[in-house]
């Protein structure tokens, strides 16, 4: 079974944030909330390097773990996804989540913070398959199109991998073979364990 | 809130939310961003930005009749395709167009946010005019008839010169070039575009040197190459797609080196990494180049056979030792020798500048060392290697090459009687009819003599202010500039802000053409005449794009126009017939709806610009491309099978010759490997035979398969008679090639038979290391006038000062005279972020965008903070030399050197720390505002072109 | 007090210092192992992702880059937004994740059900503290009005508060399967909301408490005693004396309220009023303390709802009506009455008190016999 | 008794009214989701896009 998965290749990645806006564009994410961010370490000091960071659909996730209401659920592929209605706005997958997905369209006093919204993997979320009620909380849903993550597709330099887990890593395999070097599958271990 | 549709049924402005935005086919789009989180927006969106969201509407099936568009990103010359998806006239998706040979699919922030333009609410929306220092709308009649009015009047009392207008490199080639024909129609030389503060330089040294100003190469053929140099070229910021070529030439082996004085993004992956001090190249490549000699890596046997003057550069280059560049450039020997070495035992190397090599006072002599530095290595006119001159706007290569230039044609035409000629019979215009348009007194030459002012080169866009505000007497043109036109161009990308407010309070008409309202409408305090057209986006519009890499791609119309926008072409038309010249100008084009069809138009330039090989591309080649773009290969541009077997994509320039030919169009550039049929080339003769004695012509060299194997020059009728080909040609094409040379034939037989034979139709000759026709033959490093380093100017100064230069005294060393060293310690030197583009009004109105840079900020080392006493994230003044000063955050950061703080240039809306939205019509004013880094810029111009001085120039950062 | 002698007042002084020395030291090495505890499960999720990196980290020229990354170094990004970070990784959220689902779900079900647990068996076996005499008829004021209001307030709001909270923690395995996972998100977001908003108050009602009796509350040697005769729960007859409040409830306050209510105060404003800056981390760390200090509350709130109701008869009506039997004093509280009866309170009779207080205010929650 | 048969009464109402919530009382299991039924998360519609996706990636991701 294919299981669904990203890979950031930081040799390309050149923090040019095509992911960021592709995102943003295809479910109109307002201002504020980053379904996926470009963190760059050692900003403007020999030896730079950049990883776009999103939801990485962890397959044993820390946020399904914690949530008290237990709104997480997962694809027969691998994509984590959750339920906005039962969400509560309690943050706890966004203390438990490594990669920081989680985001709230609000912060204030009295720890009111909205819905959890996250990275789908472009798969929308539960309600009818391309219905409003889908686009409008959770975005589109490409998967179910046949296609993947528009931020993987439009990633300038090929840097940022969707897609069925075996496929990608041999793209990425035969990438650093040419160029030679080890494998950094950035995130893997935390996010898909072992497999 | 009422729907409005854009068939432009008048409404009031409305005066919902802050923004007063009466949109809105919002209510078509799917979903609302906005709504998925208002509040979430009010709390982070600055200041006055918050719009109350609205429920969303959204249509049936969002899989029912979708149209799915090409069309091409209008945010860079690398060309991506994208696919709109479009259902009842709104663009409602984005789809990666993974076909594209130039992209496959990829994006850099900007193209991926193109969805925007289909329902940006940040534009200019009507017609306005500027009654008593507040815009009021107007009727795109008033509008027409009151500036086509104003404009005639100022033409009664003053001349046409009176007029300067800006054209726009981000429009289609067919809106460049009717652009140009406006200002020629107008009669009027006064005209210019993007490219003069972009890469004028670059057109010009790369001309001179070997024939064509363009890319050599493409950013596909850097797969090929062994050594990727990048010189003033931060890619991964200001061309991310072409980073996925360069990247990928890594992979495969290619060293890349960075020189910057900036540790750029792009720098990050470099394999070799100098810092130098801005404004040195010239030192930095003749220091290269000095151990090129000294070790005998020069290629000897091309240079003998396809470089001209290159012993008189080893002369030059001869006292650049390695102490010598240190000293002047602060690199070291091991660097210098390392970069050297790399690239000699790396080739084909390619050479990649941009505008930190262009934009300075000695500008054309850094792309001419390139140029030397490449010649000398062999690298021009092979695969993976050549000058990869990634250029800035979408169709800045195709507004140079059809485009507003004050100083030539379409075509690069001489603004000689020839050219004139040429294109009269092209528009199908008598000569003296266009002549009378133009002013009928003479000017004043420049090197003492008189000019007649249709032959003499117009005001530059980097000077227009000078010709308002300079003194009438100094000014060699009939009377100052009095009218400006604002054809799709932020003004806040030239140097000298707080000069240009003065001299756009001093206009006595002020016209605004722009999908946006831009700095143009809010810098000044004007008062009256003034007005704002709504020009129709790219994605509003068809038409043919080329890209850096010459080829052209043609775009579809996405969407009809919003608003009451009106595509550049029917503007044109409007004003035209205003003007009274629409049906001489238009007599050649189709007119649908007041507007010629750009296929019309295409086909026009396709009859007129064969000098660059313009010709081959009709409208059907290039939606043939565009439609079978997957069957190019990504490396070599060559479609393999199908209907354009052995055709490159998208038909680079030169494609000579009629459609009908077939040529293929040109991936790289000078190759001699190759058949002129199959793109192959050599250096274009240009320059006549010879130079004091010495043969120009190539020796020992030609394209394969030519039967001159050797140098020849130009191809002219009298060549064909002399070569006995003569009668090759049809009764019909001798009739019309009588006494004309392949550039001026408009039956294209010239060139036919000289294709035929394997001949390039341009000749075949060595590229000129030595320039004679310039103000330093030999490139020199000179001391920029604002320079750090005063100590170095005796032995490096800058050009005498000019009393008439492109219509304007220009002044050099007068400027230099002063040391501003001591007051200004800091070089003041600026670049592109890779969220914004150019003046960046479009990209700052668009939300996506806007969030990832919402201030304007300067970088500073952590040394040169301390010593200002500046911590991270404070508010600082940056203080120009000249006055101008900039209220910024400093950004603390090693990415600049000691010595250099870097400033971006996309932002504007503020001036000298006041914000200007007030003055922005209701609703208009682009998401993020902030200080325009050319407030605090300064004077300089190249010495051939009159390109500003951005790169170098001196400030001082004090908290504020 | 008047009588006793100087020397008696510096051992009894000697004794309190003591006392709350012992407390502390006691507080001090109970309140790290918490960290312990974290500690323990962040290891071992570190040592789980050590062994992924360890053999290849020679060979990789950015390993320390990426393992700077990978342990939660902090990068640079342009993104804006409340909840974005900038750290690739982040442990934290993993070690609190393990926390969180392990030890702290597991160990406060065991604690809640020992402490109840515990209770059943004290009543069990010991039954309820009696009237040794019967009722007198008389009461003597113990609590005043304001007293109670702010009492019941803070208690009331305990309860809820301790429900809504529990709920988060133990519902998806215990609400969830009964009732369903609409109702109980129902269910929780408005717990969620009450918790969120009664929080503060309930830390207002806490701070109002302790200056109330912060001032019966010095521990002093009286109290050693009632420590030592077990609080006169477990041998029945022999009552250790106490003035106001005793030793028991001495700790109750001290240790619930004041140090228990300081740490979920604080914890909760932090968790609560996620406006300040807060990280990932410290959110994290908050809830961890939160919790932890709520489960030992609540254990320990059990034994003092059951002490001051089920467990001794007449201790509830102090108050709720502010008066206690006069023979319920001289049994808890002796030295309290007495004082009382020196500073001439006079003990008036049931009736009249209840006509004075208000109609029924006594029989509300009024132990039968 | 009427306070404790109020009480009684009381514990009745509310473990009726509990119950009311979820009429056919199901004992769930924890840590699955069983929130609303999404199509997308079915094994069907993953294995019908699997081959589709894969190709995608193959068409998208790779340099070509």
């Amino acid at each position: 079974m294919a299981r669904m998965k990203f890979l950031c290749d930081a040799e390309r990645c050149i923090e040019c944030q095509a992911c960021v806006t592709a995102c943003k564009s295809e479910h109109e994410v307002p201002w504020g909330v980053n379904r996926r961010r470009v963190i760059v370490m050692d900003d403007g000091l020999p030896g730079e390097k950049s990883v776009s960071v999103a939801c990485m659909h962890c397959s044993d996730a820390p946020c399904a773990a914690v949530c008290p209401v237990d709104c997480f659920y997962t694809t027969a592929d691998g994509i984590v996804l959750h339920d906005k209605d039962l969400c509560i706005g309690c943050g706890y997958c966004f203390y438990a989540c490594p990669f920081g997905a989680p985001q709230y369209p609000q912060q204030s006093a009295f720890g009111v913070r909205g819905k959890m919204d996250k990275c789908t993997f472009c798969a929308g979320g539960p309600e009818p398959t391309h219905s409003e009620a889908e686009y409008v909380k959770y975005g589109a849903n490409r998967v179910a199109d046949g296609k993947l993550p528009l931020c993987a597709e439009m990633c300038a330099t090929k840097a940022l991998l969707a897609g069925d887990g075996d496929v990608v890593s041999d793209i990425y395999r035969q990438r650093v073979m040419r160029r030679g070097g080890r494998p950094q599958t950035w995130g893997w271990q935390a996010a898909y364990g072992t497999t | 809130m009422k729907l409005v549709k854009r068939s432009g049924v008048a409404q009031a402005p409305s005066r919902d939310g802050v923004l007063g935005a009466p949109v809105s086919r919002r209510a078509f789009l799917r979903g609302s961003g906005l709504a998925l989180g208002g509040a979430a927006v009010a709390g982070v969106m600055p200041g006055a930005m918050v719009r109350k969201a609205k429920a969303a509407k959204r249509v049936t099936d969002p899989r029912a009749e979708i149209k799915r568009v090409k069309t091409v990103c209008g945010h860079c010359s690398v060309g991506c395709s994208t696919i709109a998806e479009v259902q009842n006239g709104v663009w409602m998706g984005q789809e990666p167009a993974f076909e594209s040979p130039i992209n496959l699919g990829a994006h850099c922030a900007k193209g991926a946010a193109l969805r925007n333009h289909g329902h940006s609410e940040r534009r200019t929306k009507y017609p306005m005019k500027m009654v008593n220092g507040r815009w009021q709308r107007i009727s795109w009649d008033q509008a027409i008839n009151e500036i086509g009015d104003k404009l005639l009047a100022i033409r009664e009392e003053s001349g046409p010169d009176a007029l300067w207008f800006a054209g726009s490199s981000k429009a289609s080639n067919e809106g460049a070039y009717l652009q140009r024909k406006f200002a020629a129609f107008w009669g009027s030389n006064n005209c210019d575009h993007q490219a003069r503060i972009c890469h004028s330089t670059t057109v010009a040294g790369v001309a001179n040197t070997w024939g064509y100003g363009a890319q050599t190469n493409s950013y596909n053929d850097i797969n090929k190459a062994k050594c990727i140099v990048m010189c003033g070229s931060n890619a991964a910021e200001a061309h991310p797609v072409a980073m996925q070529m360069i990247l990928r030439g890594k992979e495969g082996g290619a060293k890349l080196i960075v020189m910057d004085p900036r540790f750029t993004r792009t720098a990050a992956h470099a394999d070799i990494y100098v810092r130098f001090r801005s404004g040195t190249d010239v030192a930095l490549i003749w220091g290269l180049l000095w151990h090129v000699f000294e070790n005998g890596w020069e290629d000897k046997e091309y240079l003998r056979k396809r470089v001209f003057g290159m012993d008189r550069v080893r002369k030059e280059v001869a006292k650049w030792t390695p102490e010598e560049v240190e000293r002047v450039t602060g690199v070291g020997r091991e660097a210098v020798y390392e970069v050297a070495k790399t690239m000699a035992e790396n080739r084909p190397g390619t050479f990649v500048w941009c505008m930190g090599g262009t934009q300075h006072t000695v500008g054309s002599n850094y792309v001419r060392a390139y140029n030397c530095l490449q010649l000398a290595l062999g690298n021009i006119g092979v695969e993976g290697g050549g000058a990869n001159i990634f250029r800035g706007h979408d169709n800045v290569q195709g507004a140079t090459d059809v485009g507003p230039n004050p100083d030539n044609l379409p075509g690069y035409y001489p603004l000689a009687e020839g050219g004139w000629k040429h294109w009269a019979r092209v528009w199908g215009v008598d000569f003296d009819w266009l002549a009378a348009r133009f002013e009928q007194m003479e000017y004043d030459d420049g090197r003492g003599g008189k000019t007649r002012p249709m032959f003499t080169p117009g005001i530059t866009v980097s000077r227009w202010i000078d010709g308002v505000l300079e003194d009438k007497a100094n000014v060699a043109q009939r009377d100052n500039i009095r009218a400006a036109m604002f054809w799709g161009h932020g003004p806040n990308s030239q140097t000298r802000g707080p000069e240009m407010k003065r001299a756009f309070e001093k206009l006595d008409l002020l016209v605004v053409i722009d999908p946006y309202p831009s700095v143009s409408a809010v810098l000044h305090d004007r008062k009256e005449n003034t007005y704002l057209l709504p020009a129709a986006t790219q994605f509003e519009q068809a038409g043919s794009c080329t890209a850096s890499n010459r080829s052209i791609q043609w775009r579809e119309q996405v969407i009809a126009p919003l608003y009451e926008h009106k595509p550049d072409s029917e503007i044109a038309y409007l004003l035209a017939r205003k003007l009274g010249f629409a049906d001489e100008m238009f007599k050649n084009y189709e007119i649908v709806n007041n507007m010629p069809t750009p296929e019309s138009v295409l086909r026009e330039i396709n009859r007129g610009a064969w000098s660059i090989g313009y010709t081959g591309q009709s409208p059907e080649r290039l939606k043939a491309h565009m439609a079978n773009q997957g069957h190019f290969d990504v490396v070599t541009l060559k479609a393999q099978g199908g209907p354009l077997d052995g055709e490159t994509y998208c038909l680079p320039w030169p494609c000579y010759g009629t459609p009908e030919l077939k040529h293929p169009g040109t991936h790289v550039l000078y190759d001699t490997s190759k058949h002129v049929m199959e793109g192959g080339g050599n250096f274009r003769a240009s320059f006549g035979t010879e130079y004091e004695g010495e043969n120009l012509l190539a020796e020992d060299s030609w394209s394969k398969g030519a039967e001159i194997q050797g140098g020849y020059p130009q191809f002219t009728s009298d060549l064909l008679k002399q070569l006995g080909w003569w009668d090759e040609l049809t009764d019909a094409e001798k009739a019309e090639a009588e006494g004309k040379a392949w550039t001026t034939d408009l039956s294209g037989g010239i060139i036919r038979v000289a294709l035929k034979h394997g001949c390039h139709p341009f000749g075949n000759a060595k590229a000129r290391a030595f320039v004679w026709n310039f103000p330093d033959p030999v490139p020199l490093h000179r001391e920029p006038l604002y320079t750090p380093r005063y100590d170095l100017v005796a032995d490096y100064p800058t050009y005498e000062d000019r009393k008439v230069f492109y219509r304007l005294p220009t002044r050099w060393k007068s400027v230099q005279a002063r040391d501003y060293s001591r007051e200004f310690p800091l070089i003041h030197t600026s670049g592109r972020l890779v969220e914004y583009e150019g003046a960046g009004e479009e990209t700052r109105s668009n939300p996506y965008l806007a969030e990832l840079k919402q201030e304007m900020f300067v970088e500073i080392n952590p040394a040169d903070a301390n010593n200002a006493n500046v911590r991270d994230g404070q508010t600082v003044w940056l203080e120009g030399p000249e006055g101008g000063r900039i209220k910024i955050k400093a950004l603390v950061t090693d990415r600049v050197g000691r010595g250099t703080v870097f400033t971006p240039f996309h932002f504007g809306g503020h001036f000298q720390g006041e914000d200007l939205l007030a003055k922005y019509p209701e609703g208009s004013a682009p998401y993020v505002r902030g200080e325009s880094t050319n407030t605090a810029t300064t004077y300089g111009y190249d010495a051939v072109t009159m390109m500003q001085e951005t790169k170098t120039t001196l400030c001082r950062v004090v908290p504020a | 007090m008047s009588e006793t002698t100087v020397s008696d007042v510096q051992r009894r002084r000697r004794r309190s210092l003591l006392w709350s020395l012992a407390l502390i030291l006691s507080l001090s090495m109970l309140l790290p192992t918490l960290g312990y505890v974290m500690a323990q499960t962040g290891q071992e999720v570190q040592a789980q992702a050590q062994q992924g990196f360890g053999p290849e980290r020679a060979t990789n020229p950015r390993s320390d880059m990426w393992r700077g990354a990978r342990e939660g170094q902090t990068g640079f990004t342009t993104q804006t937004g409340p909840y974005v970070t900038n750290t690739m990784i982040s442990n934290v959220g993993e070690t609190w994740r393990q926390f969180r689902m392990g030890p702290l779900i597991t160990y406060g079900a065991w604690l809640l059900g020992a402490a109840l647990a515990l209770v059943v068996l004290v009543y069990a076996v010991f039954g309820r503290i009696r009237l040794e005499h019967g009722r007198s008829g008389k009461t003597i004021e113990r609590w005043k009005f304001y007293e109670r209001c702010v009492h019941w307030f803070t208690a009331g709001s305990f309860v809820i508060l301790a429900i809504t909270g529990l709920s988060l923690l133990f519902g998806r395995s215990v609400l969830i399967p009964l009732m369903g996972r609409e109702a109980f998100a129902a269910y929780a977001e408005i717990g969620k909301l009450v918790h969120n908003y009664l929080g503060p108050a309930f830390s207002v009602g806490l701070l109002l408490l302790i200056l109330m009796w912060v001032r019966h509350n010095i521990p002093n040697k009286v109290d050693l005693a009632w420590f030592k005769a077990g609080g006169g729960i477990f041998l029945k007859g022999r009552h250790p004396s106490a003035g106001k409040l005793n030793g028991g409830e001495k700790v109750w306050f001290w240790l619930g309220v004041f140090v228990f209510g300081l740490i979920v105060s604080i914890s909760g404003f932090l968790l609560n009023f996620p406006i300040f800056g807060q990280t990932r981390e410290t959110m994290a760390l908050a809830q961890a303390a939160h919790a932890i200090t709520s489960l030992l509350w609540i254990g320990f709130f059990f034994g003092h709802a059951y002490i001051g109701t089920l467990g001794t008869e007449g201790a509830l009506e102090g108050m709720t009506t502010g008066r206690v039997d006069v023979n319920w004093a001289k049994q808890h509280h002796d030295l309290w009455y007495e004082e009382q009866i020196a500073r001439g309170a006079r003990p008036q009779p049931a009736e009249a008190t209840t006509a004075k207080t208000g109609a029924g205010a006594g029989t509300v929650g009024q132990p039968s016999h | 008794m009427p306070y404790k048969a109020m009480l009684a009464a009381l514990a009745v109402v509310s473990v009726a009214l509990l119950s009311a919530c979820e009429p056919d009382v199901i004992v769930h299991e924890p840590g699955v989701y069983k929130g609303k039924p999404d199509e997308t998360a079915t094994q069907e519609a993953a294995e019908r896009r699997a081959q589709p996706l894969r190709d995608r990636a193959l068409t998208g991701m790779t340099d070509r």
